[in-house]
């Protein structure tokens, strides 16, 4: 078994709303060393070991977990004892 | 009696609670932006619905932040009436006025629709204009109303009948179909369901317009005894 | 610096650098010839997107001009952000609507939120509050997977920005048809409610007024989509660059509630949206229509990323800017609301007498072109029509006979079928009611949104079959029109006047064309004969895939007036024992219906045909008669034909009905001939209702039993079947779709 | 300057109807040798270093980043030539 962690972002250049409220935030709150901030998704999975586990996992991310056309993906793969 | 209306950045139910006290009341209330320092001077505070700072991060964790919510801490501390509906509900937990935390829907979607909901506690300042264990229809309409607690609170909830409202028929998921909680105290109500959308017969219901006439009548009660 | 990397003038012209932008040989040697010298590379830039089919209308404006654009209460026309139409009580109503069809395809939540986002500023812009949106999606059938992703991606953007921004979605439309797998539709419509002194243009006039940008920083997003590829430009590749934008739904209701602040400031001038083209074609626009000029100093254009080139923020299509102009002196009174909204502020040029547009980047003039040349003088394109092969040969199909062997079952499967069934599974997920003015729910024909503080309400509805215009171009152009009408009228309004979004193939293709010629046509009689001007509307062509071109989609969004609250009607039985009517006789026509489809899985054959004049003079029988208080309730009788509608007249009651039928059995309970409705009267009424609605024929009677029943002359029965079992079948199907496996 | 990575990820007992979500359209993609998915947040913060970094982080964790009520986080820290 292994986990796998996937990250997923924003491309850069693309608008990130979220990003934005939460460093106004925490200016607000007089955090005001808080240079930018960025969103993005953390997905942890728990998988069977497979062969071909890397091009499955890439697969999953650019099908389903993230949309490429807007988002970036990196993951770490990590043995687990099941 | 005047109510304060809070208005965050992104609020969008702040006219429509406003339309149900003045029109549907015949009653005073002001829009309060949230900015301010004081809401001292009114007799009872409104959150209203809406997607304030869009909701990003978690519904109601930035506005919780906002300058005038100080000034509405302390004011529920002195055990002024504080309503809060929706993303005004979402706030109050936020802002731990009320216990518990907001999960998205269940089926991870958006829901707008007319529901039952069964008045649990009559005996609070908004809810003595119905009867106990009455259903009344009221609309949801949120993305993120499922409500949780952990079982020591709910246990909590239910032995002081903080329990205000449940949903007949639970579309969001939230535990002990729970639509509305009260504070121990019995001043800070929060609630999914939109009471100021059911506010007149051509809305498709007038039953919420009963929350603000208690809030008005406990008032008044109070206002006569103390003066 | 990206910008050393531009072509030169020189360049551009030999390596013929402007056909990549989207530019012919003729246009770019008109704009040699208008400028005197050649172009730069900004320059060719702002030509190439102001002369795109998108912003020019370069090859459909011919087809526009039919339609009829006037009338007693239109206050404003095609030609400004939206159109408006006078309501009474110095009130007007605003309204548009507009595709996002290609973005949808590739993202579809953004594609569609952003769709919603653009419509409301088009609205706003105006100077209107809006109070409504609905929208009209197509999509290929539900059981591909892709367009299961596809449709609950679409309808969660809509979802996402409109009950964020807190404008209630009312209504819309949807349907399922092949054609649409590779090319789903989202159109998105906005009515507004403005007080006539408060209506705003888009102009810049007055020299020396100010040029102000509100809204959020520009990015690099949307430019990629439009035109050609800038791998020469920078070292970012294709794949990182974003082909579509993401909304900031948030953001918008700052600016909306800044803008709506604004209007009623008599400091600004003239307002409009950035949307297609963004800077350039509001600044070109606004300074055209006015007859002056612009310069705009691009160093105070505010910018999300780091060395942008003019090229860049002039073609930028960032979601939820304003430019606005302003009063010389007058600023800071802008700038205060701006403050107060949280809402990006920036002075960035001002109004000049010369009618240029004139840039500067960095102390040096970038660009500077004629306005008109950019926003009035581009050369139309006439483009050939051929009658679509396909016409001649459904016209030569029989498709009047059908046999139905088990009325029950074929009801079941109709209600089933996905274009018919329930779609509160959509609508459940748009907050409908937020603004509490919305006294019809989606669900009915149209819906309706009371005119606070008045006794009157609007009723509004989308409307396209888009399978009789693909048989029948110009029969299904007239139903469309008609449809849209006939949905206004059944919720008690008197239409006022329509937009309309052309969705088609590529023009180009001259059997394309001429679907667009042949339903324009049939949309532009129908507009005059029913009296609803058209005040605006959207074009968008190109809608095809290796799989071919998707049905021609002229989708109808209507708005009409409810004079007095009491007028109000929706599609459900009220009563036990009202009587019930049906106006209008069944014909056998099933070329394009539901019964078709089902039996034969595809549609051809001649669509039921629609005589203007019958439909005019039923939609007013039954608009006095609604308006006299003697119909309790009325549907139109529309896709499924008459067994369907009565299901739906019964569908969320608690009653039952009971009809007779006359005539050729399956024409009677499924055809979908036009101008036909189902209605319910209080035997009270009788007399009063049949001396009015001269068509109408008593056919039976709502029940208190939740059973449907039909029977036929002799006593026959023919259909039997529970109610709830057919609202099951009917709100199940959709779910049920979206849930199965690949 | 540091950047900082927060990962807010739900309180174990706290149902999480998105991972859920995902895992069954990660088996209706074949991909069934996925035993669990788990959803969570992942932000970036560029930071000017402070005195107290890691304590003000956690103040920015606790008071805005994540609801103690049903999520946890962690976070790392990372140089970064500004
Ligand atoms: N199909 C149509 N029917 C009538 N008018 C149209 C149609 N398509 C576009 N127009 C009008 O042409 C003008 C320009 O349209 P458009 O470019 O979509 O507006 P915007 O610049 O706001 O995006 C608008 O006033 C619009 O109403
Ligand atoms: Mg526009």
């Amino acid at each position: 078994m292994v986990k796998v962690q996937v990250y997923v972002t924003l491309k850069e250049g693309v608008l990130d709303p979220q990003g934005s409220a939460i460093q106004n935030a925490l200016h607000t709150m007089e955090y005001k060393e808080v240079q930018s901030v960025q969103t993005g998704k953390f997905i942890e999975l728990k998988i069977e070991k497979t062969t071909d586990l890397e091009k499955r996992i890439e697969e999953m991310c650019e099908k389903l977990l993230s949309n490429p056309v807007i988002e970036d993906y990196t993951y770490t793969i990590e043995e687990v004892v099941s | 009696m005047k109510f304060a209306v809070i208005v965050f950045p992104g609020s969008n139910c702040d006219d429509d609670m406003v339309y149900a006290v003045t029109e549907g009341l015949n009653a005073e209330a002001e829009k309060v932006w949230y900015t301010e320092t004081s809401v001292a001077d009114y007799d009872a505070i409104l959150l209203p619905g809406g997607f304030s700072y869009g909701d990003y991060l978690r519904s109601g964790a930035i506005a919780r932040f906002a300058p005038v919510m100080t000034s509405v801490m302390e004011e529920a501390e002195k055990g002024k009436p504080v309503l809060g509906v929706c993303n005004g509900f979402q706030i109050l937990l936020e802002a731990g006025l009320l216990p518990g935390a907001m999960q998205r829907n269940q089926n991870l979607r958006f829901i707008c629709r007319p529901t039952e909901l069964v008045v649990e506690n009559n005996q609070t300042g908004f809810t003595a204009g119905y009867k106990e264990n009455e259903t009344i229809s009221v609309p949801i309409a949120h993305g993120e109303g499922n409500y949780f607690c952990d079982e020591k609170t709910l246990k909590k909830l239910r032995d002081n009948k903080q329990i205000v409202f449940t949903y007949k028929s639970n579309a969001n998921g939230s535990v002990a179909d729970i639509a509305g909680v009260i504070n121990e105290k019995g001043n800070v109500l929060g609630m999914m369901p939109h009471p100021e959308r059911a506010a007149s017969d051509i809305l498709g219901s007038a039953d919420g317009l009963k929350l603000f006439q208690s809030i008005l009548n406990h008032w008044r009660e109070s206002h006569v005894l103390t003066s | 610096m990206s910008l050393l990397l531009e072509p030169s003038p020189k360049q551009i012209k030999d390596e013929k650098v402007y056909q990549e932008m989207g530019l012919s040989d003729e246009e770019f040697s008109l704009i040699e010839k208008t400028l005197g010298r050649l172009p730069n590379y900004t320059e060719t830039g702002l030509f190439s997107v102001m002369w795109s089919e998108h912003c020019s209308y370069k090859s459909s404006k011919s087809l526009l001009k039919k339609f009829p654009t006037e009338g007693e209460k239109v206050l404003q026309g095609p030609g400004e952000g939206a159109g408006i139409i006078d309501i009474g009580d110095e009130q007007a109503v605003v309204f548009k609507i507009e595709s996002h069809n290609s973005p949808s395809a590739i993202e579809p939540y953004q594609g569609a939120a952003t769709g919603v986002g653009g419509i409301l500023r088009d609205v706003f812009s105006m100077g209107a509050r809006p109070i409504a949106l609905l929208n009209s999606l197509r999509f290929g059938e539900l059981n591909s997977p892709r367009v299961r992703y596809l449709f609950e991606e679409v309808v969660a953007g809509i979802a996402g920005y409109g009950n964020c921004i807190g404008v209630p979605t009312v209504g819309g439309e949807v349907q399922f048809d092949p054609c649409y797998e590779k090319n789903p539709l989202v159109n998105a419509m906005c009515v507004g409610l403005i007080d006539h002194k408060d209506i705003k243009k888009g102009q810049a006039s007055g020299v020396g007024n100010t040029v102000i940008y509100v809204g959020p920083s520009t990015g690099r997003d949307g430019i990629h989509g439009a035109t050609f590829s800038s791998e020469a430009l920078s070292d970012d590749s294709d794949s990182k660059r974003p082909a579509v934008q993401v909304g900031d739904p948030y953001m918008e209701k700052l600016v909306m509630e800044a803008c709506l602040e604004i209007v009623q400031s008599d400091a600004l001038v003239g307002i409009q949206d950035m949307g297609a083209a963004g800077l350039t074609s509001s600044s070109a626009e606004m300074a055209s229509k006015a007859g002056y000029g612009i310069e705009m100093d691009l160093d105070k254009v505010p910018q999300r990323e780091e060395g942008m080139t003019p090229y860049e923020m002039m073609l930028s299509e960032s979601q939820e800017r304003m430019l606005l102009v302003v009063k010389k002196g007058r600023e800071q009174e802008i700038k205060n609301i701006c403050d107060r909204w949280g809402v990006l502020y920036a002075e960035v040029g001002h109004v000049t007498e010369e009618k240029n547009l004139r840039l500067l980047h960095k102390g040096e003039v970038t660009a500077e072109v004629p306005v008109d040349a950019l926003a009035e003088d581009v050369p139309s394109v006439y483009l050939p029509s051929v009658e679509h092969s396909s016409f001649k040969k459904n016209q030569q199909i029989d498709a009047s006979h059908y046999t139905v062997s088990d009325v029950k079952d074929t009801l079941i499967q109709l209600l089933q079928q996905p274009t018919i069934a329930s779609k509160e599974w959509v609508y459940d997920q748009y907050d409908y009611m937020v603004q509490t003015n919305t006294v019809v729910h989606p669900g009915s024909d149209a819906a309706v949104v009371r005119v606070r503080g008045k006794n009157k309400a609007l009723a509004m509805s989308v409307d396209c079959n888009s399978r009789y215009i693909y048989l029948d171009p110009e029969e299904g152009g007239k139903i469309a029109v008609a449809e849209a009408a006939r949905n206004i009228v059944c919720s008690g309004g008197v239409p006022l006047g329509l937009t309309d979004c052309l969705n088609y193939g590529s023009p180009e293709n001259p059997e394309i064309y001429w679907q667009l010629e042949k339903s324009t046509d049939g949309m532009s009689e129908a507009c005059k004969l029913l009296e609803t001007p058209v005040i605006g509307g959207n074009v968008s062509l190109y809608n095809e895939s290796g799989a071919g071109a998707v049905y021609p989609t002229p989708v109808v969004g209507m708005v009409g007036l409810v004079e007095d609250l009491d007028h109000i009607t929706t599609q459900s039985f009220k009563n036990a024992e009202d009587l019930i009517y049906v106006i209008g006789e069944a014909e056998a026509e099933f070329g394009g219906s539901e019964l078709q489809k089902v039996l034969d899985g595809d549609i051809s054959g001649k669509p039921p045909v629609i005589d203007l004049n019958v439909e005019k003079n039923r939609q007013t029988q039954i608009l006095a008669a609604i308006q006299k208080g003697y119909i309790s309730n009325a549907h139109d009788i529309a896709e499924g034909g008459l067994a369907v509608a009565a299901a739906e007249c019964l569908f969320g009651t608690n009653y039952g009905a009971e009809l007779t039928i006359s005539g050729d059995k399956v024409a009677s309970l499924f055809a979908e001939t036009q101008s036909r409705f189902i209605v319910s009267v209080r035997p009270d009424n009788k007399e009063d209702f049949e001396r009015i609605v001269t068509d109408a024929q008593h056919v039976g009677k709502v029940t208190s039993a939740r059973q449907l029943v039909i029977n036929d002359v002799s006593g026959q029965n023919v259909l039997q079947a529970d109610v709830q079992e057919l609202e099951n079948a009917w709100k199940g199907a959709i779910p049920c779709l979206l849930k199965s496996k690949v």
